[in-house]
């Protein structure tokens, strides 16, 4: 009895929904796969920094080539590897807009080389989260350039041999030294705790961008389930004790323009 | 003899090794046959298909777009491939991960709750060889013999037990078809 | 209006900026390169975009991002460049974004070297890339008419959204001529209706290439054959001298067609009937008006810097009816105009005397 | 302890069970006795005792964006008459 | 020579492994992958180069450099790979390198698709690169012929140090198909005399495709003219059947051909007089056969899953004297055996009555 | 006469002569353009370690586009940028030779950096001579990656601007945080003093690479008179008191196992 | 009239400025006119050409292997073109920077110490002017009128003395080249 | 102090005068009087008083290895002699 009045005497509030900036469709990605919640933590910046409407996002080619059915926003799909090329081309002739690229490991490290890092060198003021998740999941597992010493994948069967392949590029670490470079992190999606701190590095990286600082850019340790051949929570665990010991977390550039820019 | 035969279903359910062995039967049995896969992203969300053609004549396409038969192994494989078989061809049901009947009335069903009796027979994973038994049931494109040796080939002495399941497993698909009066 | 004389290469640029372009994306390479370097000078000037991208394929990404928001954009390079943006080509085919590319061909293949050529005819009608589509292509035969057909040539890519390319070789882009510039065009202001502008107040607007199933992509080719079936009909462009009583026609663009001019115009000076044709559009090739005049005359002779490219297509259009011949140069080589009339005379001699 | 309920897109729910270990109450887990019709096992709140907090740990975690969260807040109104 | 169940793209690459590739460099892309995934395994066992490019630009420059050495080199890749490829080919056609190149085509333009698709006709045949050259073409309809093309590729390659392309589609790369391999060929041991092995005692070796004057770049070019003219000459390759007797001759290629060859039989049941002829070079292209047969017949019927590209081909072979119709799917749409046989159905009924 | 009759005492010895590994051929380049100089040091370390019979040169697509004509060694053209690809392939078919790559700042810091970044990463084990003129030479004088703030060229007329087009990239300091890297410094060839240092680098790069060691580069600042506008002598002096304070010269990755081996 | 003009030299001593100066004073006098440098990297090693055609038709091909006048400015360039002049056509030379005669005797010549007058001029930059001068003696294309003119449109008001000091070196030349027999 | 000399292949020079700041003797001049078939002013050894050293460092700074150098080494019978 007294429950069912207390009940009657609160009232109800949503604590979580769908964001805005994500269009309520399904994903094609596979269960478990991080590269939903990478995009759910795009999406509450873009709504919490109230710029859906002058935002543009450039798609990858990668498993998340359909980027822009997902996100809420006008959208490109740019061809493997040239988002950065693309997202210039888009910010220069729209300054005042928010644009971002979205990049696979695959896409951004390795064909598109060049593209992010002359972005970057050219302080171009557009922000990239980029999704690595030491694989080329989209063609099927194939070795990436952040692939891991002796992991298997279907392009290194044995495990990835370094004295033919060479070690992992830590594309964070090459970024910052770039001057043209305003914010440059690598956070994880492997629990709810890094969830919550990726999130706030990628307004911190939207807030560079919108103050005008230049090249921004959050790698996020990623999970891929179905090519490595693990349940979606040994994925996240295999995040934990194989990524991390090899890509550490942290902040690699800062601009001391953004410790105040970073507070609004 | 000409069959276009679609194996649907999810990754994992062995719907690809159905498919093949199969695919291989024909061949040791002297058929024309293909075999062809759904590829690409479509693979992400984990749907696996396979395309098999046996055929006494030289095979031209080796895709269908009305198979003479489908084995679907899920639901969404059902309300995906019922509609395009051919009429008087068949439709081999796992009833077990299906949530309705099919509709067609012009095409022969073959309904089992594969997964359930695999579970039974010990292993969820040969859900796929009792489809194939009830498939060959009602389509005899190769002999249950030569499934055997292919299998056996296949799979090679070390893999006997497996093999063995496999083919109870097969047996079991084949004996509820005979059974059941579709 | 005032007569001025103008750089190729540099008209070429001027023309682009009077015509409206507000980005422009390249990479040097001879023998194009002044046409980026006015570029680098104007377009700021003008308040307006210039990136020296780091190589031909960022530049051709450079240029598909700002296509996708509706302005006017190009990129100009020569033949090694315009291999590396085939990739980038096929992709703005793909997503229907309107825009402009240069070609300044120079000898290949390979490194080959910076003289003027007409070696890339086929890369440049037959496929800018992958996929099945062709994109307009337009070739001046002088620094004036470099000037027009760049006009010309955003608009066509606005019209159709389609890419536009305008190529030459060396001669044409180092060559200055006394041609005279059109006036500014002002900028457009309104945006089209697929541009990328942000969804602010709108449904959310896409560029892509993408349609994962057979259906959707067939229905997406099926729209662009018919767009460029509707270019093949409405854009055949060209120019003709002495074909109403020419018995033989000289078939040739370009620097080629300028060089062939001389000769015919020599040919008639010794009275023999002899015409010269010369395709403005490349792509749509003027195939109607060449198989009007194959029943008219005895042959045809192309006359290209290459080993015989757009011979193709006049024998396709010619269908047979009549004999086409060809003659051509190589490796940078500019046919003279002795040589070309040499290569009618010759020929004039083996034609059949005819009633006519 | 607030009291909490959360809602599951059954539809969407791809079973990848990331919610269930996310969940510091443990009242999350996937159906055992059907599947969804993409021929997954959903992932249901099961909560008897309402131990659920309304956290949204939870939809944190969820890649596909199927949870939403409800948290019960003391009615003003009802608060002034105990 | 056991037959098998093979994968055509394992079967590519094991194909080549025995016809002795010792060095395999590529970008995965689907739907060729299972090829460079099949040299990841193997090409380390045997002791053999195998690497990963970086990018399909970083790929073909290692073919480049590879080749150079005088070992037999490939890549594959699909459509938008091999646009990025241009420059490559370009610069190995100019320095004459040998190599060989998969390409196992999908829906375009851009990123398109990857279904089934023959768009790249012209890209491979017309100008793989900038610069007057064709590769040599090769386009299986099987697996078996898949593994028997990529054998000669090699060989055609070293005759006459030129690239080789093998086309083929989704369909053929991905499906399995009883075939047989050859044996394991012994890999060369000598080298050839203009591969880079170092200049102990002996005058130093230069792979290059440039030349900075147009008499000595012209005179490259006529070179390599005369390698392709000989090459038209003697290695125009196609199969056909029931053309002795046909009025109608459908011609196709790679997987269209094959399924046509489904409708060519069936109307061969109903009694029409039809015939097939599949090219099986693409470049050189079977002309002169073509050509004979058009005297004897009343149209040719192109099949192709494109808009039509071949289908110029077939016309400037037929040279005007007979009809030459396209029935064509595109996007990544399979023709089905029942719509050829139904265009053809349509076609025979118009055809003339024929005392023949 | 004492004199004389002392001259006729001593005898007279060759001190300094072409390098066998340099070709008795003219060079294309313009007056007192230090890439001359560069040759010449490559082709004496080439005599000196004695594997000119066995070694590879790969020329890039710049002024030094004709370096085949000019090293007496065999040679290949590569694309502009690829060099270092083409160097892969030659090398791991090849892995007993010597190969190196001849590059220009355009060639290797614009439109090549995908491939020398990844050959760096694979540790590909090849030599690369990086001549940095912070210009386009061969095009006639455009900006370039390595162009400095201010420098005015013919695709920056009034100055590179680094609000619009970045800073000067630095390519040793990139390649030096690259595991695959073995020996990366930066040299400079304004003065005879820097040239025989220039010299040192280059010899020990080459035993990098015979020791098997992985990648080796030298940056060397070079001069360009003609696009500089400058007198070749005022160019020596604009490398000192312009590009050195931009690129600082040192040793930026050196393999403790070099040290032995640099004894040699 | 139809000329075919080559002007070759290193750079820095005027040599495409000469042509185009010629240029604009043709197009001044409405004739169909073409100016091409030789471009790229001949441009290494420091030599600079130029093509200029004068026509009262319109012009083909901008560029000549015959042509009817050559100026050289130095040694090399004398050598590289000598052979290539027409036959009656003509060739000026700056004597000061070659090291030898022509030999060719079908063919016009003129020989002047260019950069010596030019240094008595107290600026070696004017032997471009000097040569000029001595062409337009022998071969009229255009008016000495027209290009002072055209000169001090093309150098503006600003350099008035510039301008002064290169009609001087003009008439200089034409001067020399009416007092040799030439 | 050793005797040197230098021989330098004037077709070879640029006049680029890198020898000649290079030079410790000041030694070296350009010709002023002609030029090279290049059109060149050549470098020229210009050592009245036998000051070059055969040092070489006009040698190392010179771009087109123009410069061949010699120097002049006791012979030692000679020597013995003395
Ligand atoms: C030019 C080109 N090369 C290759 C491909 C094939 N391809 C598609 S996605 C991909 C890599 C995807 O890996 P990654 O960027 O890491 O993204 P992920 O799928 O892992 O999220 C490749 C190689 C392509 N589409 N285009
Ligand atoms: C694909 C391609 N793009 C552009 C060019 C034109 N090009 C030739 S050399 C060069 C740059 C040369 O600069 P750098 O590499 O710094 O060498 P340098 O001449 O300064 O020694 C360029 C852009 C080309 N040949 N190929
Ligand atoms: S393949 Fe890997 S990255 Fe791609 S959707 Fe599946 S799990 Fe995610
Ligand atoms: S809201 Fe918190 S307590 Fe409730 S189900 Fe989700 S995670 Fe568990
Ligand atoms: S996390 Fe989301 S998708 Fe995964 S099981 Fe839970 S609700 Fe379903
Ligand atoms: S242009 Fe510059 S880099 Fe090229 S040769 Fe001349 S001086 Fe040297
Ligand atoms: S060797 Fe030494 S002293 Fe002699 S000229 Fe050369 S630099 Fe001068
Ligand atoms: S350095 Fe060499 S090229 Fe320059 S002036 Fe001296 S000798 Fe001549
Ligand atoms: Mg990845
Ligand atoms: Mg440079």
């Amino acid at each position: 009895m007294c429950a069912v009045s207390m009940i009657e005497q609160v009232e109800e509030k949503v604590v979580y929904q769908r964001p805005d900036s994500l269009s309520d469709v399904p994903t094609h990605y596979c269960p478990g796969c991080t590269h939903g919640v990478a995009h759910r933590l795009v999406a509450e910046v873009l709504d919490e920094l109230g710029v859906r409407g002058r935002t543009i996002g450039v798609s990858p080619v990668g498993c998340a080539v359909f980027a822009y059915k997902y996100f809420n926003v006008d959208g490109a799909e740019a061809a493997h590897g040239r988002a950065p090329a693309m997202a210039t081309g888009i910010k220069r002739t729209l300054p005042d807009h928010v644009v971002f690229t979205y990049q696979g490991d695959g896409d951004l490290a390795s064909i598109g080389l060049a593209e992010i890092v002359h972005a970057a060198t050219r302080g171009e003021n557009f922000t990239t989260i980029f999704i690595n998740n030491a694989i080329y999941g989209m063609t099927g597992g194939q070795m990436a350039p952040t692939t891991l010493p002796g992991q298997r994948t279907t392009s290194s069967p044995l495990g990835r041999d370094v004295e033919l392949t060479g070690f992992p590029i830590h594309m964070a670490e090459m970024l910052s030294a770039v001057p043209g470079a305003a914010y440059i992190v690598r956070r994880s999606l492997h629990n709810v705790k890094e969830i919550n701190r990726a999130k706030k590095a990628i307004k911190t990286a939207f807030q560079a961008q919108l103050a005008g600082l230049g090249f921004s850019m959050v790698e996020l340790l990623s999970s891929c389930p179905t090519n490595w051949g693990m349940t979606p929570v040994e994925a996240l665990e295999w995040v934990e004790d194989h990524m991390i010991p090899v890509y550490p977390l942290g902040d690699f550039k800062v601009l001391d323009a953004l410790q105040s820019v970073a507070k609004r | 003899m000409h069959e276009e035969l679609i194996f649907a279903g999810f990754g994992g359910q062995g719907v690809l090794f159905a498919g093949q062995l199969l695919a291989y039967t024909a061949l040791a049995e002297e058929k024309h046959v293909t075999w062809i896969p759904s590829y690409g992203p479509e693979m992400r969300g984990g749907t696996a298909n396979c395309t098999v053609i046996v055929s006494d004549d030289p095979i031209g396409s080796p895709v269908s777009q009305h198979p003479s038969i489908a084995v679907v192994f899920n639901h969404p494989s059902l309300d995906k491939y019922e509609e395009f078989i051919r009429p008087g061809g068949l439709l081999v049901v796992n009833s077990s991960l299906t949530m309705r009947e099919p509709e067609r009335d012009d095409i022969d069903c073959a309904l089992l709750p594969a997964t359930e009796l695999a579970n039974q027979l010990g292993n969820p994973r040969v859900a796929n060889m009792i489809l194939l038994g009830a498939l060959l049931v009602h389509r005899p494109i190769v002999t249950q013999a030569t499934i055997a040796r292919t299998l056996a080939n296949k799979l090679g002495p070390a893999k006997a037990d497996l093999c063995a399941l496999n083919l109870r497993a097969l047996e079991r698909g084949m004996a509820l078809a005979q059974g059941d009066p579709a | 209006m005032s007569v001025e004389l103008l750089k190729g290469n540099v008209a070429l640029a001027e023309a682009a900026i009077r015509a409206g372009v507000e980005a422009y994306f390249g990479y040097p390479i001879t023998p194009q390169t002044e046409l980026l370097e006015h570029m680098a000078k104007r377009m700021p000037e003008l308040g307006r975009v210039f990136v020296q991208a780091e190589s031909e394929v960022a530049a051709i990404n450079m240029v598909y991002g700002a296509a996708s928001t509706g302005v006017r954009t190009m990129t100009s390079s020569s033949s090694p460049g315009i291999s590396l943006m085939q990739e980038g080509f096929s992709y703005i085919a793909g997503s229907e974004v309107p825009c402009v590319i240069v070609d300044i061909m120079r000898g290949g293949p390979g490194l080959g070297n910076i003289q003027p050529s007409q070696s890339d005819y086929f890369q440049v009608t037959r496929s800018a890339g992958h996929g099945d589509y062709h994109p307009i292509v337009l070739a001046p035969a002088s620094v004036q008419e470099a000037i027009d057909l760049m006009t010309l040539a955003f608009d066509l890519a606005d019209e159709y959204r389609h890419l536009v390319f305008v190529v030459a070789d060396g001669l044409i882009g180092q060559m200055m001529e006394p041609a005279t510039l059109p006036p500014m065009q002002p900028i457009r202001t309104e945006k089209a209706d697929w541009a990328l502008t942000g969804a602010e107040g709108r449904e959310k607007r896409i560029i892509t290439s993408l349609e994962l199933t057979a259906p959707e992509l067939e229905a997406v080719n099926l729209r662009l054959q018919d767009k460029l079936q509707t270019i093949r009909e409405t854009e055949q462009r060209w120019t003709e001298l002495w074909t109403d009583d020419a018995r033989l026609i000289v078939v040739s663009y370009g620097s080629a067609g300028r060089i062939a001019e001389t000769a015919v115009r020599r040919a008639r000076e010794e009275g023999l009937k002899v015409g010269l044709l010369r395709p403005i559009t490349l792509w749509p090739f003027p195939e109607d008006r060449l198989s009007a005049l194959a029943d008219q005359i005895d042959a045809f002779l192309v006359v290209e810097m290459n080993a015989g490219q757009m011979w193709e297509d006049v024998r396709l259009a010619a269908g047979g009816q009549v004999p086409v011949m060809f003659a051509g140069r190589m490796g940078g080589m500019v046919p003279m105009p002795e040589e070309i009339y040499e290569a009618i005379q010759q020929l004039v001699e083996k034609l059949p005397e005819c009633p006519r | 302890m607030p009291k909490g309920r959360i809602t599951i897109n059954e539809d969407r729910c791809k079973g990848c069970a990331l919610c269930t270990i996310a969940c510091p109450q443990g009242t999350i887990m996937l159906a055992t006795d059907r599947v969804n019709a993409k021929g997954y096992t959903p992932a249901l709140l099961v909560d008897p005792q309402g131990r659920c907090t309304g956290c949204a740990l939870c939809a944190v975690a969820c890649p596909d964006v199927c949870i939403t969260v409800y948290r019960s807040v003391p009615n003003p109104q009802a608060a002034a008459t105990v």
